[in-house]
């Protein structure tokens, strides 16, 4: 694998900050960003790149391509959810199972954000649009876990579904909610609202990105200590998932043409594993499933694999495929 | 000074529209929420990193008689999603409000 | 009605992500933006139009022109609670009566951002000194409402009013204080301060804005549920005041001749009511009135109701009056 | 342990002024102050939105004999702007500080 | 309903670590940490200005065996770095959890 | 004294709205800035300005000059408690001696910040190496004021200090590690990351600056009561310590040949005071101390006197000694 596509990564400046965020919690230092602070910069992130996706989906048109990718996305975020059930059926009860899978079938943004950001520094194009995959890869994953749950746990309270929270939850939920909203409205406002926001939603980029991965190494780190609930089989399953999502992506992509730049974004979408909207929406509706065993294998395994490793790892099997 | 039962809940924020509704459906004359707290049960600590997960803690004081209905319309609630919920004894001072209403 | 320029003023984003957040409610979306994060955004609105309004008011000077909108501001200011109180006594007690007006005869400088957008966006000139209006109309109201309450209550308990108190509610309110601050700091450092907070108060200026509307469009729809307690009567004030304190107003400016986008302003500060501010003093000094009636229809009738239709439509009777 | 008395209130975040200095007036050793709590009453919700108008509440323990000054002086405040105050029973650990005071 | 007891701490945020240890070597079932909140004592007021030197509120329920360690380990922390500790009775809703765990 | 440079400083942003927040105070205004906004802009001041040190140390690399202003700034951290702690033991025990020269001997990165906005103001150049000062000035005043405690106060209790805990206070604390962080993400990064993160790093810069010290100009007044415990000998020292530490780094500067702007960079490190820092780490250290003393001396004394009189006095005395 090539050295120096580690390194871009490395040096990419909120990587950095990554590495920052987990070296504290390790030293003990009591650096903290309180609450609400990264909420605000998520919200950001959300409303930044929603814009940006839906004002460059409006100079590129619908195309072919555009509608291909769309049913990659949808296909991914369906399949990515069945198939690791099954695995994971292997050693853990059909709750936890569900839940893990609906969560691996689900997205991260910030990984794919990170993944962009790598993708400027190596000066490889990607096109806007790719964000509309993003929006449409969050949701579908709940609903599948949630059949999963359905029909192989049984029902012992003999419960029901509320079907209708349930898909509010799913698509309504404030992640998704934000991000599709500002793509609308990106494809609303075109060109003149992209001039006029654009101090905001392109100058703070990155640093908004910075702080927030400063954040997440503080999490993530605080996580660690979580795993040993989750043991071997699971934090196994949590680097070498990844991998063969992405590897599934990366043959999609090849199928369906995509370019270099968006065949690594589709890759680290399905790679990215979701810990904040999914995690929220299972708490209420798969109750059964340990929050714990969900939210540390996202949070404190796949986003630090993707983030330092899996994202150049990526983009050197597309480079492989695509050369 | 009227004779009251205090109730604390504390449970994870994304149950608080259950708990609150279940309060109001007991006929509670009012609540006190106070969001981003950060809790541990022998379960495992909560920490505040993530705003969808961090815990509620509620404060809800109603009359003797109401206590039982509250605890009934409560108990569904904490046992499917987790939360704790303890109820103790104290008395109301008297207020005769002349605000807008 | 042009209806290029209700166009114009939906097709922009602030007022779009206004819209987003109203809708997050509708369809129960669990999207929030958590307390401190508007707070931060209110106080940069602040801080940014006031020492944008400073700096400018340095390079236009004291003129003549100036001195007349200052004094058609301060009249407005005082008269407007005067005629509401009297239009209110109709349905409501003096306590409540004396409480909205004061809500109306004062300002809401949000909805005085959007109208400063829209004439960006539709490409209409207005002077940064008009920044001045705005500072001076959010107090007087405060006081002429107290006013009223002290000749029209029967004031049962006997008690006094502590003016000290109420004098420095209204006029050194932190809002009030903030503006007022923030200009006479521009007006110090002229023209090297700007420059020094020019990537500050002027590039993140329609990114906070966006974020704020968007809250604000969460909070509105949240006070609507409030409106069967204000019923019909109320509603309909709550529209139809903003519309004829708009035509006073255009009248006003018509009179001293104010070019078309500071009347445009003016109209603008006239018709919109204090949510913040004002209701704060309230809350210490009419107790006796009920604080979801004069923010509910402040906040979820007048408030969106200029930032949809009010500027467009004041922006259409000023084209009328000056062609 | 000694016997003392546990002394809640919530309201209106715009009171809180006149409430710390009725405490203080009343002489109690000490305060707690919770800002940004939402609530509900019969008289309808507070939301947590406008920091201007979201509730506060003030939690100050105090000994037996200085309850009835304290709700003397709480009295006027909380029926004029709204509020309500709850007290119950406690016992306080004895602390002999060395800190610097 | 069993019946249990109410621990209150009222400290400097910069204890808060140490708080949490002496409860957890105590033994408690639980515990809620409320972070930002401002306080006054007979030493002097506490702004909430620097979150560094702001306080928490600490509440934790156990059983009435566990009060007398609770306490024993608690001592030496709040002597030395300041802070406060209140008992009160309460009883505890039995929850039987179906939650993951 | 040069009128025009005490000008200068005023009328700078950032100083003007340090006053607008005392003045909030003492007018009984409302305004405040609730937490965790002033966090957020500590957190970001810390990291752009260890990010741009770390940039501008990479261009600059490791020179003798930087060599001797790394010795300067170590041995000013290390001697200044040594001095302090035998003037205040006159009149103060030996704990409170300590706490408040540990305050002294450390260093605000707000003082810091002003002093490097001022000498922009007054187009004074100075090196971007300069943040490595601060960052190795903030910690060992700490140590150093331990050592006095456990030599000069009589062990009553015989407890030992947990040597480890107090370094780990002193070199990890949140400010520090971020701050020594930044620095290194900025050197590893170098010109690419530099470019990344310029709108948010420097854009906004002057931005958060002047919020911050709004903010500060609220807590400083608000500490302005708790004056009366400190008395006359402490307030007197909180003026005239800093003035003679900044002659010492004057002459100290002057000897090792810094250039006007570093020198006046390091005079301002060595009249500061820490605030944040330190304090936290001396509650937990030396409880014994009152943190009102040391909070109030550092926070509402000596922080507003650099600020305003201090920086263009260093300044003014550094001219007469360069020139
Ligand atoms: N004994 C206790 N005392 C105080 N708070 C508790 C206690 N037990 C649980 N909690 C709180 O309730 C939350 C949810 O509890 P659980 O559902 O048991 O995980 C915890 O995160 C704590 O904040
Ligand atoms: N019974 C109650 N239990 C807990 N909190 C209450 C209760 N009644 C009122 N409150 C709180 O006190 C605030 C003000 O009450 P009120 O003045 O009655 O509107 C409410 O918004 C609630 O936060
Ligand atoms: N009597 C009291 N009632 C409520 N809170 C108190 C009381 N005494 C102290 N506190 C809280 O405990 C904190 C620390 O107290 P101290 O260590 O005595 O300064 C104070 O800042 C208050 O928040
Ligand atoms: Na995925
Ligand atoms: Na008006
Ligand atoms: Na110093």
């Amino acid at each position: 694998m090539d050295v120096s596509l580690v390194v871009s990564n490395l040096l990419n400046p909120p990587v950095l900050f990554f590495f920052l965020g987990m070296l504290a919690v390790f030293v003990k230092s009591d650096l903290e960003i309180p609450s609400p602070i990264p909420k605000l910069f998520s919200l950001y992130l959300l409303i930044a790149i929603g814009f940006r996706g839906g004002s460059e989906l409006v100079k590129s048109g619908i195309t072919q391509d555009v509608f291909l990718m769309i049913g990659a996305a949808i296909l991914m975020a369906c399949v990515v959810p069945l198939y690791t059930f099954f695995i994971l059926r292997i050693k853990l009860d059909p709750y936890n199972a569900a839940a893990i899978a609906a969560t691996y079938g689900s997205i991260s943004a910030v990984t794919f954000i990170t993944a962009g950001s790598f993708l400027d520094q190596v000066g490889i194009a990607s096109d806007g649009y790719m964000v509309a995959a993003l929006a449409l890869m969050e949701s579908p994953a709940i609903v599948v876990g949630l059949i999963l749950v359905k029909v192989f746990a049984d029902n012992q309270d003999g419960q029901e579904f509320d079907w209708g929270e349930i898909l509010r939850e799913s698509f309504f939920n404030g992640s998704v909610f934000l991000l599709v909203g500002s793509i609308i409205i990106g494809i609303l406002t075109g060109e003149h609202g992209e001039e006029v926001l654009k101090p905001f939603t392109q100058g703070l980029f990155y640093g908004a990105l910075t702080f927030f991965l400063l954040d997440m190494g503080l999490v993530a780190a605080q996580r660690i200590q979580d795993l040993q609930k989750a043991g071997v089989f699971l934090i196994a399953f949590a680097i070498l998932i990844p991998i063969f999502n992405a590897g599934v992506g990366i043959a999609i992509a090849k199928l369906i043409q995509m370019p270099q730049g968006n065949a690594l974004l589709f890759a680290v979408l399905c790679a990215s594993a979701s810990y904040i909207a999914v995690p929220a929406a299972l708490r209420l509706t798969v109750p059964e499933a340990n929050p714990s065993l969900y939210i540390s294998t996202a949070l404190a395994v796949t986003f630090p694999f993707n983030i330092l490793v899996g994202i150049p790892l990526y983009l050197y099997g597309i480079n492989l495929f695509w050369s | 000074m009227e004779v009251v039962k205090r109730i604390e809940i504390m449970a994870s924020s994304v149950e608080l529209n259950k708990i609150l509704k279940a309060l109001e459906k007991s006929g509670v004359p009012g609540y006190t929420v106070i969001r981003n707290v950060a809790g541990r049960s022998v379960r495992g600590t909560v920490s505040d990193d993530f705003s969808s997960l961090d815990n509620v803690y509620v404060i809800a004081f109603c009359s003797t008689e109401q206590i039982d209905t509250v605890i009934e319309n409560l108990n569904p609630i904490l046992n499917k999603f987790g939360g704790v919920c303890f109820v103790s004894d104290a008395t109301q001072m008297n207020v005769v409000r002349c605000v807008g209403s």
